[in-house]
């Protein structure tokens, strides 16, 4: 018994014959048309040639700490001023990107592989499976994520891997719990049963004809996540729990500038929670862009 | 109505400031209302008994205000006007008067007839002999300081009648009398004591870690833990002059920026030990009166750990003594709030004055120099820690000597060690390779310093530096009177082989600074490192 | 009815079982994996080993972890959740003081919070992907792109420092303030109940700044998910329907719509919830909050065994009674999920 | 505009209650701009049942959203006016036209279900439009709409007055649209597909209801369908629409005696209907040149023998008691039995139909056949094997998978629409064809597009780039990727327009003809069953409950509910 939706859609004659466009057409549809996604492209730009070509670029080395020259204020010298030991706070910022993209990319990466392939079988499976995954993951949530992170490195130790496996590890549910539900809604669906009729396995199915499928609204996940690992490392940071120094990394560097806002210093902590909030921003912004890009159904 | 205000004497004035919460009603009225004192410390209070097992540093605060010793120290004012205690001069709290043997070996006090407990039993001999058996009794950090003065069993301390008191030497020791005058000695009612005390628990900590009982200057009105402890004045104290405050609410306010902007805006009166950053800009801005003075018998070092293989070369300590950028240290991580301990005039001490400034500058040729006659002359790795709860200083300290070794080679990488962590590893199992560490003697002798810090196995000797001559020279002057014509070539020694041997690379004596506002004074600096609100005063001036 | 809707929240009550037993296991071996000695912390400066040792022995930690996990259970069983080491407390006390500190300024937060996002998604579902949709995305989502700590900082000195509008940050109340008598542990509620306004109004004034920083973190998943409902529920059948019958504009886009776009959002709750719980630890620090979350971190770094256990504990229940309460509303909200117990 | 004239008096009967001239509806998509009507002109009279028919993209749902100006955000009217006796509609202001809906023009929508607020009373529902429109206050708005329950012929108006759209059926939900629909006793309904996914007993049920109720009322109706039969069963007039223009607009008598245009003359040929042969489905030149049909060989030996097949499924919701409660209670509550024991055969070559209506186990036995599902208990004998006994699971790498093969219901749901057409052609093709190169799979992949009548050039698009029509063809052409010998054919034509289903239907007999498969064919529309079919099996709860040649059963049922059925489906008047 089917509704035919496809009479209310004005635009089916259109699609009958559809002009063809590459993937390339495709990515620049989705940004034209949303302002907000091309702007977010455009962020995401910036920070990523700052991660690939900023050690290359600034003008100072981010270690060196200059005699004298604690906590200036921006100057044409120090763009964005200096810290309290004298360093150039420009430099810091610009080097930081790598850091602080590789540690959330590498958060994100990890629990989106090991969640979504844990919810991926407990949604295709379903039974125990299903009953243990979903516990493991209320068991998670249970715990204030934040809190559960801060054990973790405080347990482990605070180098940056423990704060990737803290992070990767209260991300998980989420992973998880999506890539469940949006599995088991498409477990039984026609072209899952078709793929059975044509001798695939169903690990094979699962991966190739389901999982995919769930990947769009994944993705928004994904980037907000990616936001998220920033702001969870910062957190870490301000309790002491975070990356080493004098590693520049912006989380750090606002929770130590943090404490010079109240003396005034106000650009210490300012300038890399801008970049800090503009990556975080960025990531939280690129999500819906991500998912139209990554669905084909988006595509004509 | 006594639930709203409780400014007593201004209720009419705080219950109009109170229709109005979002005006700064607090700083109009803890201003107006001149006789409650808010002190913000950072720091919690996890019980009122010092003696108990696991009673934390901040602790001692109470110990200080709520109870009185029997004896404590007198104050001096400093060159820059600050008003420090005074090590040499030691004054009667609860006693009268004290005299020593002729022999030497015992001292008897006669207590003030008219001090009394708070609720109102005299204080007698009883009680001080009660309280200080518990004071060697229980154990732990107690009974280690009465230890370093010599009071290690009851059987020293002897009630003569029910105002004199005697306490036995064990040994004839210059330690003994000024540590009756540290907190720890403190006298509680042994009537209630003995009350409360049960089989597993005979001293009663159960009932004290929440319910003092002393003869001290203030009263607990409230303590809610994690929160503010509430004092009020005791009327009746004889131990001082009467304070000028009825009252003192003291605030655990954790983030340290937060401190400093309710000092700035007056809200509260004292911050107490602010951040040496705080203490220059305060100073200099003149929005709050910075009261600093250095902590006596008390250094920030650096230290090589001699089990860790390079540092057992004397020559390698050297270099790295010649490779830290004192002056930059000095200006970034004590913000010049400190005594410069670097650059002395002589390898041999002129004076026993302790401490001093060891004879090594920053000078990267000269530390080449020395790395390059050792077998690490190539350089080598070593992590280099710092306690998370020090990292105010420590981490721009510990950046800096980090770029400092860079340029001779030695790649140190910073390591933060939370605080739990902390004492188990650098001081118990001491095996941290090179860290920062700031021991500060209590007593306020050399060899009292010397003692803990260079003798092999205590506490602070996180370098396990272990020397035979040192050993002896400690031994002998730990407890010689400093009048002892051969104690001042001795402390000439140990000063001078600590110079040579660097187990500990002094950085700084730092200070010890609080930010007041403008319409208080009094603040006095004491060894302990705790806030003493007894004889905190209106400005006048 | 009723009785399929007991029978619901019975089943989620044995859900729950295994959840916490699964917080007990994980609570006791991750506070066992913190580093440092807390007897060597207990025993306090100068101990020496042997007092270390007795601590250890009194502290039971001389034991086998499994033998250390019986005890903890046994302790558990009686209430018991043992003495905090930093605070000098019995953790249960410390809870029972803390935790409506915490509470109140969580829901505070998270009251306005769902003030401002609900109304926002709603009116950007209305107006999808025109400037007004794209302002609200971009101011929520601003919201959650700065740490809380910095959030709560910056407040601070433009509220407290440079303008002086808000109350020093003393905590739940100002110096002068004498908290009212104890009903519920919300100064707030307890202060109305006691007919203090004046105490109401000066709990309120502490509670403005961390709340908001709190609610500016939480904005972003509320409106986002308010919008996205609305989104569907707007281009779903039955809008249409009661668009056609002519329901005028306002039935039809709360009586219709917002109704049943509320069911994801209530979902979504409980995970913003457990959310702003974890950012409640930073925002605690910065406005001197004697919560549970500023406890919990300073038991974290001192390795303070049974508090973290009890905090993380409590946590956890709060957590699932939370879970609880919203599926509860959802019964209520929606009649399908009953019929399906 | 004058807001009064809503409430005004209308004063012509002469004149028509609703008129469209010229109007065009334009939606700005990513495309561009797309013409979705173009001036179209319709006219509605007093009384008259006007039914607009085309497929799916033929404008007729947005026609009728612009006369009630309900257009999405997207769509605009760019041109044209409609009045509504004599009120202009087209550029009303909104709270002009909040008074007209629901009040003067309603509107009953397809999937009942779903048109319905689902966590509101559907008493309270009714009432919201009662209230809105003044017809009832708070007082007695419960009573009236129990009355309109009560016209609407619910059993038991009072109980269901309190009850949630999801605890009743399909038809009973359309009955209570229709109840919203004619609360304020409008003078124009219009029904959008309002049969679409009910079973074909219910569709009468409800047709008869609203044409009944609407003929007292003395109403105007506009009914927009795909299906000319219901058409032409229901309506006074007929107006026929393509791709956004009205093409023929005549009476239902007319238009079925003599179309005139071409489209329409190819909708009218493409709908079955009795007495006509599956070629005649075919635009009349594609029929001649279509392929001779063989004979049927009756008697072949079965390829697919079903014996005993039982499908039990476990009460869904059982209460507590019976599963915590003492095991007396326990085997009291007895299994839901989906299909109960059915038999049947289906001979090499043969094809035969299996119908029934939503819920007669007519899918579930597809499934077991199909090894997705394993049975409780019975036999399945294919090429005389009994693959009964493989479990569902370890039958998707046994060598006789290839051999039995499945069209689905919904090519939509069936195409994985991350792959491109040819992936989903050849997938079968690597996994059980053994082919490993990538060029012999494109040659065969290419024949098989051509066999299936695909142009090649689509092969590298996304599900959602293809029309029904051809991702049905996808459909098939991965079914018979594998020469399977008999092909399960799950209403592989429900979703299609009737002329895609017309070439898509003479399709499967082409290729049945050319590859000697055999059919099982699954549906509920008995007009195609029998153009398709040579024998056919009624179901009904789980049994079967007729079985025979197409022509007996059709011509001459034995049992009641076929007859029902029969009787039941909409045809037109030829």
């Amino acid at each position: 018994m089917l509704a035919r939706s496809e009479q209310t859609d004005p635009s089916a004659a259109a699609i009958a014959t559809p002009p063809r466009k590459s993937w390339l057409g495709h990515v620049r549809y989705v940004l034209v048309s949303n302002p907000v996604t091309l702007f977010a492209f455009s962020l995401l730009l910036l920070i990523l040639t700052a991660a690939l070509i900023g050690p290359y670029i600034v003008p100072y080395d981010p270690l060196a700490t200059l005699p004298g020259q604690q906590l200036k204020p921006p100057s044409w010298q120090h763009w964005f001023g200096t810290d309290q030991l004298g360093r150039d706070i420009f430099s810091r910022v610009v080097v930081a990107a790598r850091l602080d993209l590789m540690l959330s990319v590498a958060a994100v990466a990890l629990s989106f592989v090991i969640g979504s392939a844990l919810g991926s079988v407990a949604g295709y499976y379903g039974g125990w499976v299903e009953t243990v995954v979903g516990r493991v993951c209320d068991t998670i949530m249970a715990f204030p994520l934040f809190v559960l992170a801060m054990g973790i490195v405080a347990a482990l130790g605070n180098t940056i891997e423990n704060i990737i496996y803290a992070t990767a590890i209260i991300n998980l549910p989420f992973y998880a719990r999506m890539a469940r539900a949006e599995v088991s809604i498409r477990r039984n669906a026609g072209f899952v049963q078709a793929a059975r009729l044509t001798g695939n396995g169903d690990w094979r199915i699962l991966a190739l004809q389901v999982f995919p499928n769930a990947l769009p609204p994944m993705m928004v996940q994904v980037s907000l996540n990616l936001g998220w690992a920033i702001l969870n490392a910062a957190g870490l940071s301000f309790i002491g729990l975070g990356v080493r120094p004098p590693t520049p990394e912006w989380g750090i560097m606002v929770a130590e500038g943090a404490n010079y806002i109240i003396s005034g210093e106000w650009w210490v902590a300012l300038f890399p929670g801008l970049a800090l909030m503009l990556a975080v921003f960025t990531f939280n912004l690129l999500g819906d862009g991500l998912r139209d890009i990554v669905d084909p159904q988006r595509r004509t | 109505m006594r639930r709203r205000n409780f400014l007593a004497g201004s209720g009419a004035a705080v219950a109009g400031a109170n229709l109005i919460p979002f005006l700064r009603s607090s700083a109009a009225w803890a201003q107006g209302a001149a006789d409650t004192l808010v002190i913000a410390t950072s720091t919690t209070i996890n019980s009122l008994d010092l003696h108990r097992v696991g009673t934390n540093r901040p602790s001692y605060q109470v110990t200080v205000n709520l109870y009185d010793r029997l004896l404590t120290f007198g104050t001096k004012v400093t060159a820059d006007g600050a008003v420090v205690y005074d090590y040499t001069k030691l004054k009667g709290e609860l006693a009268e008067s004290w005299k020593v043997a002729d022999d030497g070996m015992s001292v008897t006090f006669k207590l003030k007839p008219t001090a009394k407990f708070w609720d109102g039993t005299p204080v007698t001999a009883d009680d001080v002999k009660w309280s200080l058996d518990r004071a060697v009794s229980l154990g732990g950090f107690p009974g280690v300081q009465m230890k370093a003065g010599s009071l290690e069993k009851p059987e020293q301390f002897e009630v003569v009648d029910a105002q004199t008191f005697r306490i036995k030497f064990l040994r004839k020791s210059k330690l003994t009398l000024p540590d009756l005058a540290v907190p720890v000695p403190f006298i509680l009612s042994a009537k209630v004591g003995k009350e409360k005390a049960t089989e597993k628990d005979p001293w009663a900590t159960e009932w004290f870690h929440r319910n003092p009982m002393g003869s001290g200057a203030y009263k607990l009105e409230r303590w809610d833990p994690g929160q503010q402890v509430v004092y009020t004045r005791n009327d009746a104290w004889v131990g001082g002059p009467l304070p000028a405050y009825k009252r003192v609410i003291i605030r655990e306010i954790p983030a340290q920026a937060t401190r400093r902007a309710l000092v700035e805006r007056g809200d509260i009166a004292l911050a107490f030990e602010i951040p040496s950053k705080d203490a220059q800009e305060l100073k200099k801005a003149g929005k709050a009166v910075v009261v600093g003075a250095p902590i006596d018998n008390c250094l920030h070092v650096l230290c090589p750990n001699l089990d860790f293989a390079p540092f057992k070369d004397k020559k390698v300590r050297q270099a790295i003594a010649y490779a830290v950028p004192y002056d930059q240290i000095f200006k970034q991580a004590a913000y010049e709030r400190g005594v410069p301990m670097w650059g002395g005039k002589s390898a041999t001490p002129a004076d026993i004055s302790w401490p001093q400034p060891f004879p090594y500058t920053t000078d990267y040729d000269k530390a080449k120099a020395l790395l390059s006659q050792t077998a690490f002359k190539d350089g080598f790795e070593v992590p280099l820690s710092f306690d998370l709860g020090t990292a105010e200083w420590g981490e721009p300290a510990a950046l800096l000597i980090q770029e400092g070794l860079s340029k001779i080679g030695i790649k140190a990488t910073i390591d933060k060690i939370p605080g739990a962590n902390w004492r188990t590893r650098a001081l118990v199992e001491k095996k941290l390779p090179l860290h920062l560490e700031n021991f500060g003697g209590w007593l306020d002798t050399p060899d009292y310093y010397f003692f803990w810090a260079y003798l092999k196995g205590n506490l602070f000797n996180s370098s396990n530096y272990d020397d035979a001559e040192m050993k002896a020279l400690i031994d002998e002057t730990l407890h010689m009177e400093t009048s002892d014509p051969t104690y001042a070539p001795k402390i000439k020694r140990m000063i001078a082989k600590a110079f040579d041997d660097v187990p500990r690379i002094p950085l700084w004596q730092p200070f010890l600074d609080s930010a007041m506002r403008k319409d208080v004074a009094g603040y006095t600096s004491w060894f302990h490192r705790q806030p003493d609100v007894r004889f905190m005063a209106p400005n006048k001036a | 009815m009723t009785a399929a809707r007991l029978l619901s929240i019975a089943k989620r009550l044995g859900q729950t079982l295994p959840v916490l037993a699964g917080i007990l296991v994980i609570t006791f071996l991750l506070t066992r994996a913190l580093p440092g000695d807390p007897a060597a912390y207990f025993a306090g400066p100068a101990a020496d080993e042997k007092s270390i040792a007795e601590i250890r022995k009194s502290l039971g930690l001389d034991r086998s972890l499994p033998a250390q996990f019986l005890i903890y259970i046994g302790q558990l069983a009686k209430g018991d959740l043992g003495q905090s080491i930093s605070t000098g407390q019995p953790v249960v006390t410390e809870l029972f003081t803390r935790l409506p500190a915490s509470l109140e300024l969580t829901l505070a937060a998270l009251t306005l919070s769902l003030l401002i996002a609900v109304p926002l998604g709603v009116l950007a579902a209305t107006r999808p992907d025109t400037w007004v949709d794209h302002l609200c995305r971009f101011v929520v989502t601003a919201g959650v792109s700065l740490p809380t700590f910095f959030t709560g900082l910056a407040l601070l000195y433009v509220f407290y420092y440079l303008l002086g509008w808000a109350p020093a940050p003393l905590g739940r109340l100002d110096i002068i303030v004498l908290p009212p008598t104890r009903i519920t542990g919300f100064y707030t509620i307890d202060a109305l109940l006691a007919g203090d306004f004046a105490t109401f109004r000066a709990a309120l004034a502490q509670l403005t700044l961390p709340a908001t920083t709190l609610a500016l973190f939480t904005l972003a998943p509320i409106a986002r998910m308010t919008r996205g409902s609305m989104l569907q529920v707007l281009a779903s059948d039955f809008v249409r329907t009661a668009r056609a019958a002519g329901l005028p504009g306002r039935t039809v886009l709360f009586t219709y719509a917002f109704r049943n776009a509320l069911l994801p959002v209530v979902t979504t709750l409980g995970m913003v919830f457990s959310f702003t719980l974890g950012a409640n630890v930073l925002v605690e620090k910065v406005f001197a909050w004697p919560g549970i979350g500023s406890y919990a971190i300073e038991a974290l770094t001192v390795s303070d065994y049974a508090a973290v256990q009890g905090f993380v504990l409590a946590m956890a229940i709060l957590f699932v009674a939370l879970n609880l309460l919203i599926d509860i509303a959802y019964t209520l909200i929606d009649p399908r999920i009953a019929s399906e117990a | 505009m004058d807001t009064q004239a809503a409430t005004a008096e209308i004063p012509s009967v002469t004149q028509p209650l609703l008129e469209v001239s010229n109007l065009t509806v334009e939606f700005a998509t990513r495309n561009g701009t797309v013409t979705a009507v173009r001036k179209v002109d319709l006219v509605v009279a007093k009384g008259e049942t006007v039914g607009i028919v085309g497929e799916s993209g033929s404008g007729k749902s947005v026609t009728s959203y612009a006369v009630m100006r309900i257009l999405d955000r997207a769509g605009r009217i760019a041109q044209g006016t409609i009045s509504f006796s004599g009120i202009p509609l087209h550029d009303a202001r909104e709270d002009t036209m909040l008074d007209l809906r629901g009040r003067e023009i309603s509107m009953i929508f397809q999937n009942p279900r779903a048109a319905l607020n689902p966590i509101r009373r559907v008493g309270r529902q009714i009432e919201d439009v009662l209230v809105r429109h003044s017809q009832a206050t708070s007082q007695n708005a419960k009573v009236k709409a129990i009355e309109l329950l009560k016209l609407v012929r619910i059993n038991d108006p009072e109980g269901r007055y309190h009850a949630y759209p999801f605890e009743l059926s399909g038809g009973m939900c359309q009955r209570v649209v229709i109840a919203i629909a004619l609360a304020c006793q409008p003078r124009l309904l219009i029904a959008d597909e309002p049969t679409t996914g009910l079973d074909v007993t219910t569709q009468k049920t409800v047709m008869d209801l609203v044409a009944d109720l609407t003929r007292e009322r003395q109403m105007s109706t506009i009914l927009i369908t795909h299906d000319l039969g219901l058409a032409a069963q229901y309506c006074d007039r007929i107006v026929v629409m393509q791709k956004g223009d009205v093409v023929e607009t005549a009476t239902a008598a007319q238009i079925f005696e003599a179309p005139t245009h071409d489209y329409t003359k190819r909708l009218m040929r493409a709908t079955p209907r009795p007495g006509i042969a599956i070629r005649d489905l075919l635009p009349e030149d594609q029929a001649r040149a279509a392929i001779e049909l063989p004979a049927r060989t009756p008697g072949a030996e079965p390829i697919l023998s079903v014996r005993d097949l039982v499908k039990e499924y476990p009460r869904a919701g059982g209460n507590l008691l019976a599963k915590f409660g003492p095991k007396k209670e326990k085997a009291a509550a007895p299994a839901f039995r989906a299909v109960d024991g059915i038999s049947f055969d289906v001979g090499v070559g043969e094809s035969v139909g299996l119908v029934g209506e939503s819920g007669c186990g007519k899918s579930t036995t597809s499934s077991m056949v199909m090894r997705l599902l394993d049975q409780t208990s019975g036999a399945i004998l294919f090429d005389g094997v009994d693959i009964a006994k493989l479990p569902a699971k370890a039958f998707a790498m046994h060598p006789l998978r290839a051999k039995l093969q499945m069209v689905f219901q919904d090519p939509t749901d069936s195409l994985n629409p991350r792959f491109t057409a040819f992936r989903a052609i050849a997938d079968p093709l690597y996994r059980l064809g053994g082919v490993t190169s990538t060029d012999e799979a494109r040659a065969r992949v290419d024949a098989l597009a051509d066999d299936v009548g695909l142009p090649r050039a689509l092969l590298d698009r996304f599900p959602h780039q293809l029309s029904g029509g051809q991702k049905a063809r996808v459909g098939i052409a991965r079914a018979i990727a594998l020469s399977p010998k008999l092909l399960i054919l799950d209403e592989p034509t429900a979703a299609l327009d009737v002329s895609v289903q017309a070439v898509v239907l003479n399709l499967l007999v082409d290729l049945k003809a050319r590859l000697g498969m055999s059919y099982l064919f699954v549906s509920h529309d008995l007009h195609v069953v029998r153009l398709l079919c040579d024998r056919v099996i009624v179901m009904k709860g789980g049994c079967i409950v007729e079985a025979g040649e197409t022509e007996a059963v059709m011509t001459a049922p034995s049992n009641a509910y076929t007859r029902e059925l029969l009787s039941a489906a909409p045809h037109a008047p030829l």
